[in-house]
């Protein structure tokens, strides 16, 4: 049997091998970049072979650890003093524990598929080369950050996917949607990493190392974080714990990088990159590196209390945004955006399953979600390739064809050929339809995705995972009368039969019905390289789910036998106290069992018959205004707009016509006024006084402006100047004041 | 502790950190008012030994056996003449695109 | 103590008796003049030596160039050097007007002080040694870098355009050849195990169970090397350009006169002792000898020394500047890297103490068949050097002509249709 | 009070090397100033072989004024027509305050360290130092090295320079940052040529047409590339393009 033999040692090269993994992209990054970017070929074979020697290490780690007893309290690592610095060292290194085992299993494998799925999506792209070089910088980071196994060079490594994400967003730089997406998405993870940043700052200080074993694994430590009450400049309280402080800093990054509301604003615009990367960023690596700190951080969250304003913070963000992104994403037409929104939703999902204590369920949702999530996103870069295909095919062939039911235009060819290519979005679902027989592999990979993200019972991993958590949920709401419990509860059933149809309408109006456009008419298979990465990830989005089957389960359970739970026993490991599974439970199952199928099937019947013909309005636009509000994706963009780049632009504007002409030239005018009545008596009192004012307020804006002007004066020594009277401030503060 | 206020054939510590610190000081005078980017260099460089200086008086007199003094202090060189050298190109570079080196009049990086 | 072999140690004990007695009311003071005097002894040594260099160079450049060489003052002509002296004392001493006056008049005192300054450390018989300083072949080579100052202070302060060039063409050699100097130096360290002088003598000797083999036999390469990156270093013939007087008159001196002058010519020629001093002790084992009192074997070894500079200097015609630095920059300084290389890895595979085979846990061999591997090594890669680059030369030598016989075709072609 | 040899030693190098820097500071001849930038090298060094650290004396002549200095002298040289200058700008005032506050302060700092005073007379040390112990309070805050065995100053171990040579490989001590520094001069050497090399008025054309070229080459890619580009090709490249030609015609 698979998982009944545990063993207890781990042969000695691992923490060698550890050391290497992220090392074979990045490498592969160098190289393309200084040595391979003329030669396009060998770029990408220096890519996918790296990925896939990095995968084979990874695998060799993951297959020595996965069944060690006590990896969760003793986990392997190896760390180097970094720099000593006084008397503290700060050291890094890395490490292997169950968490990171897991995303070592999940990530290269995803990233190799999406490698070789990539050799075939970009083979016509002019900067294939560089794309690779990115993708292999990107891969190597996110193996880096699994790794690390100290906050440190985990930030190294996040802020560093950061830049890739950015890069590969605005990849098509001479879109200006494009590079506008890629700045919106880096400036808005900068807001979340400046908590970030804080939160590590605080936990150093309040610590003093940052490796995270010291920390988690100490008991000391983390009873430590939780009494010590958080102190603010000045040393006001803010009534938490430095544990529920750190907690809500750090889920300030979280929020960030897996697009939480208020910063997921970022997320539907990054789809603005190619679809590898979109599959990468969203669904193998950055969102789930938010996650993933999440959960690393957990135990510090955990000891700040079981109603701790972070809990109540993580939950309740993690239920709207899941429920915002499912009901933005019903609304939406464009293929990818669906996708994006989702993923939106799912992340959602994941924050309040920890919001609500549910570890365990959330990282095992995270695993399959990055599979079937992975799945989706490539699979629909597959029908928008497809569509493209047939979209040139008509161009090319069909010519004599459109204008046999088009008015002839011929005495503008060029300029027919433009607006028709403007006009004509190949990821509008509307111009899809009736793929199901031109591109069977398509089909079958994207429903099994569909279907596992809508959470198809037993068959797809979607399903247990999500169980997980409605159980966790509905253990620690409806039985344990938790009022955020219910809250989110409630709120993710709602969630799941959204997600449900929009999944339905999804695989309805790309697959089933007719062609709607001559485009979709002619749109063919991809070829293996894509479609063979789609096959694998299927394999994994059915199956994956049955490593934490619950051992109650009825049928299931006794089918998986021993290896019931197998993930909840591996991941639970680097907790202190480990979870204590819970008591089976149908009313959770049968409401999953219910939204799934409910959702399911209203999809298939809403869009069945005339509604998926060409020309008819999609049925969820006669909700009207809802549809309008959800279309727009609830106005946050516009909201944000409204409320802090308006409002500074404004001021930025009026600011010299009100106060000049508003101010001073009301003063100046009234003065005036004034003296003009009273002009002959007063007229040495005017000039004295009046004039003198008025004057003096002009001057007075003049200086103060003219002063304000001198301060940015581009020259470096006064920079030099102006920052050393700074510090010589601030350290006058400390040593004389501040005692 | 009298025996230290003499250590090392009568020098005391103190005097090294003071010598230290007023030749930091000079070099920073020298790179804030400056009116020529080399001279503006030369300013770093003085505050370079200065803090070498530092570096090691204080090893010499707290940690003689750890390397850690001298150690950091041979960084500080090599930084030195790193920095140097691209200083002095970047200068060079300048002055052959804007015959000036004034940096005063180097600011055209200004919005 | 044996009268002949110590003479230099047994004058000195007498000397510093003396002193001692005389200041036997301040042992302070009798250690401040005993180390003055030492230094000044060290300094007329220098000075005298250079009287004697001149005369001898003149005499054997022209033995070389068949001719009689000075041979008017005193008996055959010994007394040349101190009519040169006189000479230079009684010239008028210039200022060029638009001179910087300062930097002008203090650049001979600078290249004179750095010159001398390498004597304190060179070992001229045991015991007979300014200081024994640990780090002295460090000391040596950094010393040597500071008369780099001097030469840009002299061609500036003349404010001639001539002697600006000179100290620019003189400072990118100097800086240049410090380079494979260093790298050279550094096997020679390695084995000995020190930086410092004495220790490498030591090395060399059969003192604390050495062998005895001279650091020439191990490294063949770097003895070759070091000493021509040491002729370019202290700027003689053939690599004079700093002078080149069909170029720039006379580079960098070229507005001094008189005492001045001299004094210039009085830190080359130390300069250049100094080289061939450190030759020695760094290749030939210094002080090291049977027989022959020490200081004799010293004099012996850097005057042979001394003598290859002046045969080169006697038969070799001026190098081009671009030769000068291909040599280094292409040349010397790859192949000093891979030699440098090469004796790191081979240092660490044959070793010749069980100590050092527990640390390195390579092959325990004897000092003489370290020396012979060594020996091959070295020389073959100088070999492999020298045969890759004249391949080289002779394929760009090929090129050039290539050029030049199309041109010349081109130009018979214009020629023909005009 | 008797100076002892060193004292006087070390006055006559303070004086030199402030001299030296304040000259090197307030001088309009830059040639000047670098001289003396030399001189007050020098006198650095004199400080190290008064504080036993021979080699970095040594490696202080060798790299400050072999090297440093010898750059800095070329650069003076190479931009002539800025040597003789003002030698002070607009905030030079402003700056020697500045300056002048810092070093008062620093002096505070140093004042406890002069004498084994009361802490109670330099209250600053406590506020600085909280967790100082009494001990350290009583003089100085960190604890001179000692001989065990004589309770004397330590000396410097005569293999020092060993120790901190190994210090420089050892896994566990400096050998990663020795490695970046030794990376770091590497990349600062090579791009200090880039950036000072003097590239020929023709190597410039070149360069910007082969630029221009591959702008139009990408641009053309892109406009053919299977992404709908409803955004017409950008107006740089065929401005860059336009520029080429016109500067291949001239040649």
């Amino acid at each position: 049997m698979l998982f009944a033999e545990a063993v207890t040692t781990a042969p000695s090269y691992l923490t060698t091998l550890l050391w290497l993994i992220p090392l074979p992209p990045i490498l592969a990054f160098a190289l393309i970049a200084l040595f391979f970017n003329r030669y396009r070929q060998t770029s990408s074979t220096i890519a996918v072979l790296s990925m896939i020697a990095s995968t084979v290490m990874a695998y060799i780690v993951f297959f020595n650890v996965w069944q060690l007893k006590d990896l969760g309290k003793a986990p392997i690592s190896s760390s180097i003093a970094w720099l000593p610095t006084g008397d503290t060292t700060l050291s890094i290194g890395v490490s292997v524990d169950p968490l990171s085992a897991t995303f070592l299993f999940m990530v290269p494998l995803a990233c190799t598929l999406i490698f070789i799925y990539s050799t075939g999506y970009m083979a016509s792209d002019p900067l294939y080369s560089r794309f690779f070089a990115y993708l292999s910088l990107f891969a190597g980071s996110m193996l880096g950050l699994v790794v690390s196994n100290n906050l440190l060079t985990l930030f190294v490594f996040w802020e560093l996917m950061g830049f890739c994400s950015y890069s590969l967003i605005g990849f098509f730089y001479r879109k200006p949607s494009a590079y506008k997406a890629a700045v919106k998405a880096f400036m808005t993870t900068r807001v979340g990493d400046m908590l970030l940043i804080l939160g590590m700052v605080y936990l150093y200080a309040q610590t003093g190392t940052l490796n995270f074993f010291d920390i988690m694994h100490s008991e000391e430590v983390l009873e430590l974080l939780g009494t010590t009450p958080a102190v603010g400049i000045f040393g006001t309280t803010l009534g938490l714990s430095a544990a529920a402080l750190i907690g809500l800093l750090v889920f300030g990054g979280v929020v960030g990088k897996s697009a939480q509301w208020p910063l997921h604003v970022w997320l539907p615009d990054a789809m603005e990159g190619p679809t590898p990367v979109s599959a990468m960023i969203h669904a193998a690596a950055m969102v789930s590196a938010g996650i993933f700190l999440l959960l690393r951080f957990f135990p510090i969250i955990e000891v700040s209390g079981e109603h701790s304003a972070t809990f109540t913070t993580i939950g309740l963000i993690g239920a709207f945004t899941a429920f915002m992104g499912a009901t933005i994403a019903v609304a939406q037409y464009d293929i990818k955006r669906v996708m994006a929104f989702s993923t939106i939703s799912q992340l959602g999902f994941m924050v309040a399953a920890v919001g609500i204590g549910a570890y365990v369920a959330a990282g095992f949702h995270l695993l399959t979600h990055a599979f079937f999530k992975a799945l989706l996103f490539l699979a629909s870069g597959s029908v928008i390739h497809g569509v493209e295909h047939g979209h040139h095919h008509v161009h090319a062939h069909g010519h004599g064809h459109g204008h046999a039911h088009g008015e002839p235009e011929a005495e503008a060819e060029h300029a027919d050929a433009e607006t028709h290519h403007e006009e004509f979005d190949p990821q509008d679902m509307r111009n899809m339809g009736g793929l199901r027989h031109k591109m069977p592999v398509t089909f079958w990979t994207f429903l099994i995705g569909g279907l596992a993200l809508a959470g198809f019972p037993f068959i797809t991993a979607g399903f247990w995972s999500k169980d997980e958590i409605f159980a966790d949920a509905y253990h620690h709401g409806i039985e344990g009368g938790d009022p955020l419990g219910t809250l989110v509860f409630i709120t993710l059933v709602v969630t799941a039969t959204l997600t449900a149809f929009y999944t339905m309408r999804q695989i309805k109006l790309v697959f089933f019905g007719k062609a709607r456009t001559e485009a979709a008419e002619h749109a063919s298979e991809s070829t293996p390289a894509m479609t063979f990465p789609l096959i694998v990830l299927a394999v994994f989005a059915l199956f994956i789910g049955f490593i934490n089957v619950p051992p109650d389960f009825p049928i299931f359970g006794s089918i998986v036998g021993s290896g019931a739970f197998y993930f909840k026993n591996l991941i639970g490991q680097y907790l202190i106290e480990k979870p204590e599974p819970l008591a089976f439970n149908i009313v959770p199952v049968l409401f999953s069992l219910g939204v799934a199928l409910g959702g399911l099937a209203l999809g298939w019947l809403v869009y069945s018959g005339r509604n998926l013909e060409a020309g008819v309005t999609d049925p969820v636009e006669r909700l009207g205004g809802l549809f309008r509000f959800l279309n727009r994706r609830w106005m946050w963009d516009e909201l944000y707009r409204a409320i802090f780049i308006n409002p500074m632009q404004w001021l930025a504007d009026n600011y010299t016509r009100i106060v000049d002409k508003g101010v001073i030239d009301a003063i100046l005018e009234g003065g005036w006024k004034a003296g003009a009545a009273i002009a002959g008596a007063f007229a040495a009192f005017d000039r004295v006084v009046i004039t003198g004012i008025s004057d003096a307020i002009g001057r007075g804006f003049r200086v103060v402006g003219d002063w304000g002007r001198e301060l940015q004066s581009g020259q470096v020594q006064n920079y030099l100047l102006s920052g050393l009277i700074m510090a010589l401030a601030i350290l006058v503060f400390f040593l004389f004041l501040f005692r | 502790m009298d025996l230290f206020a003499n250590a090392l054939n009568g020098i005391p510590l103190w005097w090294f950190l003071v010598v230290s610190a007023a030749l930091f000081c000079i070099g920073l005078y020298g790179v804030m008012a400056r009116k020529n980017a080399i001279a503006m260099l030369m300013g770093v460089e003085l505050m370079l030994n200065a803090v070498n200086i530092n570096l090691i008086a204080f090893w010499r007199f707290i940690a003689p056996n750890s390397p850690s003094g001298l150690a950091f202090a041979a960084f500080v060189f090599v930084i030195a003449a790193a920095e140097a050298a691209i200083g002095l190109a970047l200068i060079i570079s300048v002055y052959r695109s804007n015959q000036s080196i004034d940096p005063e009049k180097l600011d055209q990086m200004k919005l | 103590m044996n009268p002949i072999n110590d003479l230099l140690n047994i004058i000195g004990g007498f000397i510093a008796g003396i002193i001692n007695s005389i200041f036997s009311f301040s042992p302070f003071l009798a250690d401040a003049i005993t180390m003055g005097l030492a230094a000044i002894i060290l300094c007329t040594f220098a000075a005298l030596s250079f009287m004697g260099l001149t005369y001898a160079e003149r005499k054997v450049v022209a033995r070389i160039q068949d001719r009689v060489g000075p041979n008017q003052a005193g008996p055959l002509g010994l007394l040349q050097p101190i009519a040169d002296g006189i000479k230079m004392f009684t010239k008028e001493d210039t200022t060029p007007a638009a001179a910087d006056r300062w930097v002008y008049n203090l650049a001979p005192l600078v290249i004179a002080v750095f010159a001398l300054t390498t004597y304190a450390v060179l070992p001229f018989a045991p015991g007979v040694v300014g200081t024994n300083l640990n780090i002295g072949v460090f000391y040596v080579l950094a010393i040597g870098s500071g008369s780099i100052v001097a030469i840009i202070m002299a061609g500036w302060g003349s404010n001639n355009k001539y002697a600006l060039l000179g100290a620019f063409r003189t400072v990118a050699q100097l800086v240049g050849y410090e380079v494979p100097m260093l790298l050279n130096v550094l096997p020679v360290v390695m084995l000995a195990g020190s930086m410092g002088l004495i220790d490498i003598i030591d090395h060399q000797t059969l003192a604390n169970g050495n062998a005895g083999i001279p650091f020439l036999l191990f490294f063949p390469l770097s003895a070759v090397v070091f000493l021509i990156s040491g002729i370019a270093e202290t700027a003689r013939s053939p690599f004079d350009l700093l002078e080149a007087e069909s170029e720039i008159v006379a580079g960098f001196h070229v507005e001094y006169s008189g005492m001045k002058f001299a004094l210039f010519f009085l830190g080359e020629y130390v300069n250049a002792l100094a080289v061939a001093f450190v030759f020695s002790t760094l290749f030939l084992g210094g002080f090291a000898g049977p027989i022959l009192p020490p200081y004799i074997w010293l004099l012996l070894k850097a005057g042979a020394v001394f003598t290859i500079f002046m045969w080169l200097r006697g038969t070799l015609p001026r190098v081009r500047i671009d030769q000068m630095h291909n040599l280094n920059w292409k040349f010397f300084v790859p192949l000093s890297i891979v030699h440098l290389i090469l004796v790191i890895i081979l240092l660490k595979v044959f070793v010749t103490s069980p100590a050092q085979q527990a640390a390195t846990g390579g092959i325990l061999v004897d000092a003489w068949v370290q020396a012979a591997i060594m020996f091959v090594a070295s020389a073959l890669t100088l070999i492999a050097g020298l045969g890759l680059a004249a391949r080289r030369a002779r394929i760009s030598r090929l090129a050039e002509e290539d050029v030049l016989a199309r041109r010349r075709a081109e130009n018979m072609a214009t020629a023909g249709a005009a | 009070m008797a100076l002892t040899l060193q004292q006087v030693i070390f006055l006559a190098l303070a004086v030199v090397v402030i001299g030296a820097a304040l000259f090197v500071v307030t001088t309009r001849n830059l040639f000047r100033a670098a001289l003396m930038l030399v001189l007050s090298f020098f006198a650095v060094a004199g400080f190290y072989v008064l504080l036993d650290a021979g080699l970095f004396a040594v490696a202080q002549i060798l790299i400050y004024i072999g090297a440093i200095s010898i750059l800095i002298i070329f650069s003076v040289m190479l931009t002539r027509g800025m040597q003789a200058m003002i030698p002070r700008n607009s905030q030079a005032f402003w700056s020697a305050v500045v300056v002048a506050i810092i070093f008062a302060m620093l002096l505070l700092l140093l004042g406890p360290l002069r004498t084994t005073v009361n802490v109670a007379a330099w209250p600053i040390i406590g506020s600085i130092f909280p967790n100082a112990t009494p001990r350290e309070l009583g003089a100085v805050p960190w604890a001179y090295a000692v001989e065990p065995a004589t309770g004397l100053p330590a000396v410097v171990p005569e293999t020092y320079i060993a120790t901190f040579g190994f210090s420089l490989v050892d896994i566990n001590q400096y050998v990663l940052p020795f490695l970046l520094v030794a990376l770091l001069v590497d990349i600062a050497l090579s791009g200090a040529v880039h950036i000072a090399r003097q590239r020929r008025p023709i190597e410039v054309i070149q360069e910007r047409q082969d630029i221009a070229a591959e702008d139009a080459a990408e641009a053309e890619a892109i406009r053919n590339a299977q992404q709908p580009a409803p955004v017409p090709a950008p107006a740089l490249p065929e401005g860059a393009v336009a520029a080429a030609t016109s500067a291949a015609n001239e040649h």
